[in-house]
């Protein structure tokens, strides 16, 4: 494949947001038909880049060439206009339009006066989704679509756009293997137009699957662009962290106690699952793996009781519940970190302090007044077993990265002392150095009694992890099998329903 | 068609109260009544469909009571100084679109929250009006003030033509013009707009200068039937035009509603006074059955979403 | 010559001091910023209004504003949800006149009447609750609908012409000065209730993010239901007051209260979106609006006068701190932090 | 920077809000004959008289003021011309009690409902100011005189009599009063009704509608009473707005069978009495109203008016006669096509 002038030519860019200075002199450059991995911890300026390519937001320093002329105010419309497409984490389309509007309005050139061709618009969306082997149908309202179904739909969108430049960031990040392949076949037929695509992912794996080159960001500067082939896992890492990761996990040493939870024929007509029966043993990781929409999610909000289950028996320590609310779960000894941190996981706004002490109000202040010092006292104890990084409880949880947003919702559910923790996609959107900590948490906890349920799409994760591996797929378990006999292929396969030898256990 | 539940509902409640009517009071029927009933709801749907708009695009505008009553005395003062009735509807169209603009400037601008915003300018234009004019009628008006000079019958056809005609502009806008699409998108996520291209402060600004817009035609179109101008007009008018467009089915959270509701709204809303007259009920229940409709046809809706648990 | 240098030096040092002490005590935001403007009325008005600068005249003012000060104080935690209920002034008139009849028609003594006046009152705002918990619908159109029909049950009760007059002296005492200190009452125990108490921090993350909230276990509807019940009740509360003041409950008792109360919460300093606020903000703000109305009447301006005037106030402060939040922005200092 | 930034901004306004308090007192206070300082309490024992009516926006009201403006400026008394711009007995309530804090001689209230007012009238009664009410009447022990135009015997008499001769002795009318809730109209109906039960037996009155003192609202509720009672023969509307919403209603209408009757101004109703569908109009002088309050709290002011007396001279309205303590401008007065035209109020 023939290397000619950059598609896109970002030199030296510099950012600040405020007193933080986002991006230190970042330099990247983007050929036609080239898979360009993008790789950095969280909070290494990589969305930042993203919005200043897509004009978003405008450079402080350094300049952006797209087509071999630099761009000086560069606006979302012009670039844009430019062949610029992005796809984000957060899809940026309109839940209360359909599929076929939300493309339009990507692609169409926003002038007012023009007249909507409905018929136009629903023939080009039926045929941008076939390329992509997605089959949506045109008129549903995307408020009603999955989250993978959704991030189909703005792929389309910027396939029709015509786009020159194609920025994905974590575009797999709650894809099945199944859809990321499918995504891989697109890349690849988008490179073979000449299309050169800015892939962010923290799945080693993928990248090496699917990239060219590779340039690393750390705190804001990029630190070595290569080639895929001339670099390894572990040199990626190093570049990343700039300092040695030891193993990522360690299998546990202390065999499992006593069932603290079983279920037996637990299921939610609403939400679509049905006789669910497993048991979580004290001292035990528990995982669940399973494609998206398997029901994994759906069965912790049955356990956490934010949809109550209507069938089936739920026991704790021998004692049988009745979930109804959060709070009735609370009360039981359940504990739940959600999948979505920024939505339900913390409030934002709130101080530390305030997010850590949140869940047990009722036990801290009985009388509900609230003494601030006991809060603080409270919260600084979990910061420091954590090792939150933050300048003092009381900052607002905005100003926390990513990682360690995650820390303090962890804190929040450690400070209810749980009998059960359950644990949904604990490292999604964090970065290595982060995750590593995480993991470590979560082993800890491990050892020291608690029950854990962890629900993770990350194999490597669910398999180095877990004590025993639980495999999910329509609604229930399908498979379960201790950790040592379980390898990736075998729980794929029982995720993908292909025939499994496992029985269950 | 779930989805469209509430329109249904409201439309539903018309045929049922029209159809009370003609079994209890007939004479509801006359065409004297129900050309005064269609004429006195003009001005209220012209001002229903700039509302929808700014609904639609998830803000509200409760200063549309005092913009009415300015550009009503404005165009009376204007008429007064025998300037041609063309440069008057200009007066009261023009100055409608800068009270709009002024919101729009506040809200889109400097972005403050557009309840607060248009709770300021009710009461500051209101008060300005009262303190300016102290009450007094605008009088002695020119034989072409009053249905711009035609006869009565004509002047009333050409109100209830203005009114159809922008009521069709609209719908026409919100459905096949890109504009009108921009006003859902922003509504429905404004940041996803911005990074469509999409100007989401623009189209908030325009959204806002067209409900002032709106609201000077109406004042105009109410003004030209009486003979005089009364400062008072206008009042409650931001409650029954917002009324008309939830009762229609306007999701208060934006990016979602019909026109076709909120027709089906204001003619409910209208018929309620003259229909008590006509049933003989006594007036004090005027207000209270507005209300009830209101929440009737709003905790329907809910009701059905919460059965119907929609992942919104 | 150098006499001037140094009090250019100094005066630049005092400068830079106060800016740090307005940081310090976080003098950006609207709370502080109020209490300047209440100073400069206060300063004016003794000027111009006669006999403004009296202790009779600022019980009076207190006197004036219960009413309206007590909708002030329950909308609080109401806004800090997220919500608003505009069904309060009609829910106001609405409790006048039951009281009126439950006094004249069911001879009930006032005090026993003022109770049930007083759960009605509470089971008015437990309708809107019950609408906005259990249906998930929006407060604003729960309480616009509510609105109109509290104020339609009042007009409809009293057939429009009946009204109450005549009440014993002893209950009118209630209006003449009593209710200074129960509204005192009130607002030391709404402070309390927001700022020291569970309840409080749960209307806080209710209102920053009501599905964050009801993750962390915190019972979202019985939150709720508490902030309207008690909003209706402390309605009816001001409706006594009221009819005590005027010496008669009628039908539209109340009218427009509502509005009045809201611009006194967000000139506090509250935000329309939830999450931020604070009562003594409010309180504040129901201040500054009651000196702006006394004030001008005094100095015998027009009362429309005092429309113009809180409806420019509200606009200023808050494009002022709008501006100001922008300017900060570009002048790269972190965005102000609001807890 | 930005904190100074924010409060000088807030300064300018609140300078700017008041300055016109500084700058405009006196056109503000044009109705008010002197100029001067507001605070004038040691200003020589000049008179400082209240004046408020029932909404500032009512025409009726505005006619009753120039009245009140040539007698002030004969008497050279310091008046104060506020009240609510709606019919609100609250706010009448506060600005009273304002005037207390304030201090002035005398307060002259046109009351909006009886009850309430008079706990504050009464205060203001044991502060030494002296208490007067027009147009509408409070609790006797709460004012020394009630300045009446015409008693509500008078005007309900009268109006039943004219309907009685429009109606030819038999028929039905309709009311259209202001609101409810009004204490005169209410009176005004109650009269209406007995006149109408003692003289006229086959006239009958069909329906009573409110129209909340708006001329829009009263000519919708006009339309659909004639629609709704088609043998309703007369419209009575008992608030000065109503009288012309409810002929421009029956105007549009082309009803030639229908006439309207009422209490208002002869300037807004010229066109509908000359077009016949307005057959009368009856009021009183009101800038005599305006005139007669005005000298009469003057001269309780100044203590030549006392309890028990039972006339007083009034500028240019001579001898005024007083029965108790109703101080009576005079009967009412009819204003049809024949003299409508002399009058300009």
């Amino acid at each position: 494949m023939t290397m000619h002038a950059p598609l896109l030519q970002v030199n030296n860019v510099i950012k600040n947001f405020g007193a933080v200075r986002a991006l230190r002199g970042v330099s990247l450059s983007l050929c036609a038909g080239e898979v360009h991995a993008l790789l950095g911890e969280n909070g290494a300026g990589k969305s930042t880049l993203i919005k200043l390519i897509t004009g978003a937001h405008q450079p402080d320093g350094g300049d952006i060439a797209i087509g071999g002329h630099v761009e000086h105010r560069l606006t979302p419309a012009s670039a844009h206009a430019l062949g610029v497409a992005a796809i984000y984490q957060q899809p940026a389309l309109f839940p209360d339009l359909s599929v076929a509007e939300n493309i339009a309005l990507g692609l169409e050139r926003p002038r007012p006066a023009r007249r909507v061709r409905w018929g136009e618009r629903r023939s080009r969306a039926r045929d941008l989704l076939q390329r992509i082997g997605a089959h949506i149908d045109p008129d549903a309202e995307v408020r009603r679509l999955s989250m993978p179904e959704q991030q189909l739909v703005e792929i389309a969108r910027a396939l029709g756009a015509g786009a020159r430049i194609m920025i994905m960031d974590e575009p797999t990040a709650s894809l099945t293997q199944q859809e990321v392949q499918l995504l891989f076949g697109v890349i690849r037929e988008l490179r073979s137009h000449a299309v050169g695509v800015i892939y962010i992912s923290h799945r080693l794996d993928e990248i090496f699957a699917i990239a060219d080159r590779v340039t690393v960001l750390r705190d804001g500067e990029s630190v070595g662009s290569h080639p895929v082939s001339a670099v390894g896992e572990t040199d990626l890492i190093k570049l990343m962290v700039g300092r040695e990761i030891s193993t990522i996990f360690r299998p546990s040493e202390r065999p499992p106690g006593a069932a603290v939870l079983s279920l037996s024929g637990v299921g939610c007509r609403a939400s679509g699952v049905h006789d669910v029966t497993l048991h979580v043993r004290s001292g035990e990781v528990l995982g669940v793996a399973g494609l998206v929409g398997a029901g994994r999610t759906e069965l912790a909000r049955i356990l956490f009781g934010i949809t109550p289950a209507d069938a089936g028996e739920i026991v704790l320590d021998g004692v049988p519940l009745v979930i109804r609310s959060p709070r009735d779960a609370l009360a039981a000894g359940i504990g739940y970190l959600p999948e979505d941190r920024r939505r339900h996981g913390v409030i934002l706004e709130l101080p530390v302090a305030a997010n850590i002490t949140l869940a047990i109000l009722p036990r801290l202040f009985p009388r509900s007044w609230l003494r601030f010092s006991t809060e603080r006292q409270v919260a600084s104890e979990y910061c420091r077993d954590l090792a939150v990084k933050t300048t003092t409880v009381d900052a607002p949880t905005h100003s926390l990265s990513g990682g360690n947003q995650q820390k303090v919702a962890l804190a929040r559910w450690l400070a209810t002392k749980p009998r059960v923790l359950i644990l949904d996609e604990p490292t999604q959107g964090v970065d290595i150095g982060a995750k590593a900590e995480i993991h470590r948490i979560i082993r800890h906890l491990a050892a020291s009694g608690l029950a854990v349920l962890m629900i993770s799409s990350d194999l490597p994760e669910v398999l180095g992890m877990s004590d025993r591996i639980a495999v999910m797929r329509g609604g229930t378990v399908v498979a379960m099998s201790d950790a040592a006999d379980a390898t990736a292929h075998l729980v794929m396969a029982a995720a993908l329903g292909q025939a499994t030898t496992q029985g269950a256990a | 068609m779930k989805q469209y539940f509430r329109e249904w509902s409201v439309a539903v409640s018309l045929v049922v109260l029209l159809l009370a009517l003609a079994a209890l009071a007939p004479e509801f029927f006359k065409p004297n009544q129900l050309i005064a009933i269609l004429t006195t709801a003009a001005p209220v749907l012209i001002a229903a469909c700039g509302m929808s708009l700014v609904i639609t695009c998830r803000h509200i505008d409760i200063s549309i009571g005092s913009q009415f009553a300015l550009c009503s005395i404005l165009a009376g003062l204007a008429a007064g100084a025998e300037w041609p009735m063309a440069a008057v509807a200009g007066v009261a169209i023009l100055s409608g679109a800068t009270f709009g603009a002024f919101n729009g400037v506040m809200v889109a601008g400097l972005g403050l929250p557009s309840i607060v915003v248009t709770l300021a300018t009710m009461v500051t234009w209101r008060e300005l009006l009262r303190w300016w004019r102290e009450g007094a009628f605008v009088r002695d008006l020119p034989r072409d003030f009053q249905w711009f000079g035609l006869t009565q019958a004509a002047g009333q056809a050409l109100l209830l033509a203005t009114a159809a005609t922008v009521f069709l502009l609209v719908v026409f806008a919100m459905k096949h013009l890109s504009g009108g699409r921009f006003v859902y998108a922003v509504g429905s996520d404004a940041e996803a707009a911005r990074l469509a291209g999409i100007r989401p402060r623009l189209v908030t600004f325009c959204v806002f200068v067209l409900m002032g817009t709106f609201t000077g035609l109406a004042a105009l179109l109410n003004a030209i039937r009486f003979p005089d101008v009364d400062p008072k007009t206008g009042q409650g008018l931001e409650l029954q035009v917002i009324a008309a467009a939830v009762v229609g089915g306007v999701a208060i959270s934006g990016g979602r509603g019909k026109l076709w509701g909120v027709l089906a709204g204001v003619l409910l809303l209208s018929c309620i006074a003259p229909a008590l007259v006509f049933l003989k009920a006594p007036p004090q229940w005027e207000k209270a059955i507005q209300g009830s409709i209101i929440l009737l046809a709003v905790a329907a809706d809910g009701w059905r979403s919460a059965k119907e648990g929609s992942r919104t | 010559m150098s006499r001037l240098h140094t009090v250019a030096r100094r005066a630049s040092e005092g400068i830079v001091r106060a800016i740090n002490v307005a940081r310090r005590f976080e003098l950006y935001r609207s709370e502080p910023l109020l209490a300047i403007v209440l100073l400069v009325e206060v300063l004016i008005f003794s000027r111009t209004g006669a006999n403004f600068a009296t202790t009779g005249n600022a019980f009076e003012i207190l006197r004036l504003s219960t009413e309206i000060g007590l909708l002030a104080l329950v909308m609080t935690p109401i806004i800090l949800t997220g919500g608003i209920d505009l069904s309060v002034g009609s829910l106001l008139g609405l409790c006048a006149i039951l009281f009126g009849k439950l006094w004249r028609d069911a001879e009930l003594s006032p005090w026993i009447a003022a109770t049930c006046t007083l759960a009605i009152g509470a089971a008015g705002g437990g309708l809107n609750a019950l609408l906005i918990t259990r249906l998930r619908l929006p407060p604003l159109i729960v309480t616009l609908g509510s609105f109109s029909l509290f104020r339609g049950l009042a007009e409809a009760i009293t057939r429009g012409v009946d009204n109450f007059t005549g009440f014993p002296e002893s209950f009118l005492f209630l209006g003449e000065g009593a209710q200074v200190p129960i509204f005192a009452a009130v607002a030391v125990g709404v402070w309390l209730m927001v700022h020291r108490t569970t309840f409080g921090r749960a209307f806080r993350a209710i209102g920053f993010s009501p599905e964050g909230a009801r993750y962390a276990g915190i019972p979202v509807e019985r939150r709720l239901t508490l902030a309207y019940v008690f909003a209706g009740a402390v309605a009816a509360l001001a409706a006594l007051i009221y009819v005590a003041r005027v010496g008669q409950a009628k039908a539209d008792a109340g009218t427009g209260y509502e509005l009045l109360a809201i611009t006194a919460v967000v000139l506090g300093g509250a935000s329309i979106f939830g999450g931020t606020g604070t009562v003594h903000g409010t309180l504040l703000g129901v201040v500054v609006l009651a000196v702006l109305k006394v004030g001008l009447t005094l100095s015998d301006q027009p009362s429309e006068l005092a429309g113009i005037l809180t409806g420019a106030l509200l606009l200023v402060v808050l494009s002022g701190e709008a501006v100001a939040r922008l300017f900060s922005e570009r002048l790269g200092r972190a965005k102000i932090a609001r807890p | 920077m930005k904190t100074t930034l924010k409060i000088s901004v807030a300064l300018c306004v609140l300078f700017a809000g008041c300055g016109p308090a500084e700058t405009k007192t006196p056109v503000l206070q044009g109705s008010s004959a002197s100029a001067g300082s507001s605070s004038s309490k040691t200003a020589g024992k000049q008179l400082t008289i209240a004046l408020m009516p029932k909404s500032k926006g009512n025409a009726y009201f505005i006619s009753c003021k120039k009245g009140a403006d040539e007698a002030a400026k004969e008497l050279g008394v310091k008046l104060l011309w506020d009240g609510p711009t709606e019919p609100d007995p609250a706010k009448q309530n506060e600005i009273v009690e304002t005037w207390i804090t304030r201090g002035v001689d005398v307060i002259a209230v046109a009351v909006e409902n009886r009850g309430g007012i008079s706990t504050a009238l009464r205060k203001a009664r044991q502060k030494g100011i002296k208490v007067i009410t027009w147009d509408a009447d409070a609790e006797p022990d709460a004012r020394d005189f009630l300045v009446n135009q015409a008693t509500p015997e008078g005007i309900g008499y009268l109006l039943m009599d004219e309907a009685a001769k429009v109606l030819e002795g038999k028929g039905q009318f309709a009311i259209i009063t202001a609101s409810l809730t009004a204490a005169n109209m209410i009176e005004w109906q109650k009269n209406i009704e007995a006149r109408r039960a003692e003289k006229y037996p086959d006239v009958a009155m069909a329906v009573l509608r409110p129209c909340d003192d708006l001329k829009d609202k009263a000519f919708n509720e006009a339309t659909a009473i004639m629609n709704a009672h088609p043998d309703v023969k007369l419209l009575m509307a008992i608030c000065s707005p109503a009288v012309p919403g409810a002929a421009e209603a029956v105007k549009q209408s082309g009803r030639t069978d229908v006439k309207v009757l009422g209490l208002g101004l002869p300037n807004d109703n010229k066109r509908y009495v000359h077009d016949g569908i307005t057959t009368g109009v009856i009021l009183w002088k009101t800038i005599d109203l305006g005139y007669l309050t005005i000298y009469a709290a003057h001269a309780v002011g100044n203590g030549s008016l006392q309890p028990g007396a039972d006339s007083f001279k009034a500028g240019r309205l001579g001898n005024v006669t007083i029965r108790g303590d109703n101080i009576l401008l005079g009967e009412p007065f009819v204003f049809t096509k024949e003299n409508i035209d002399q009058f300009d109020f």
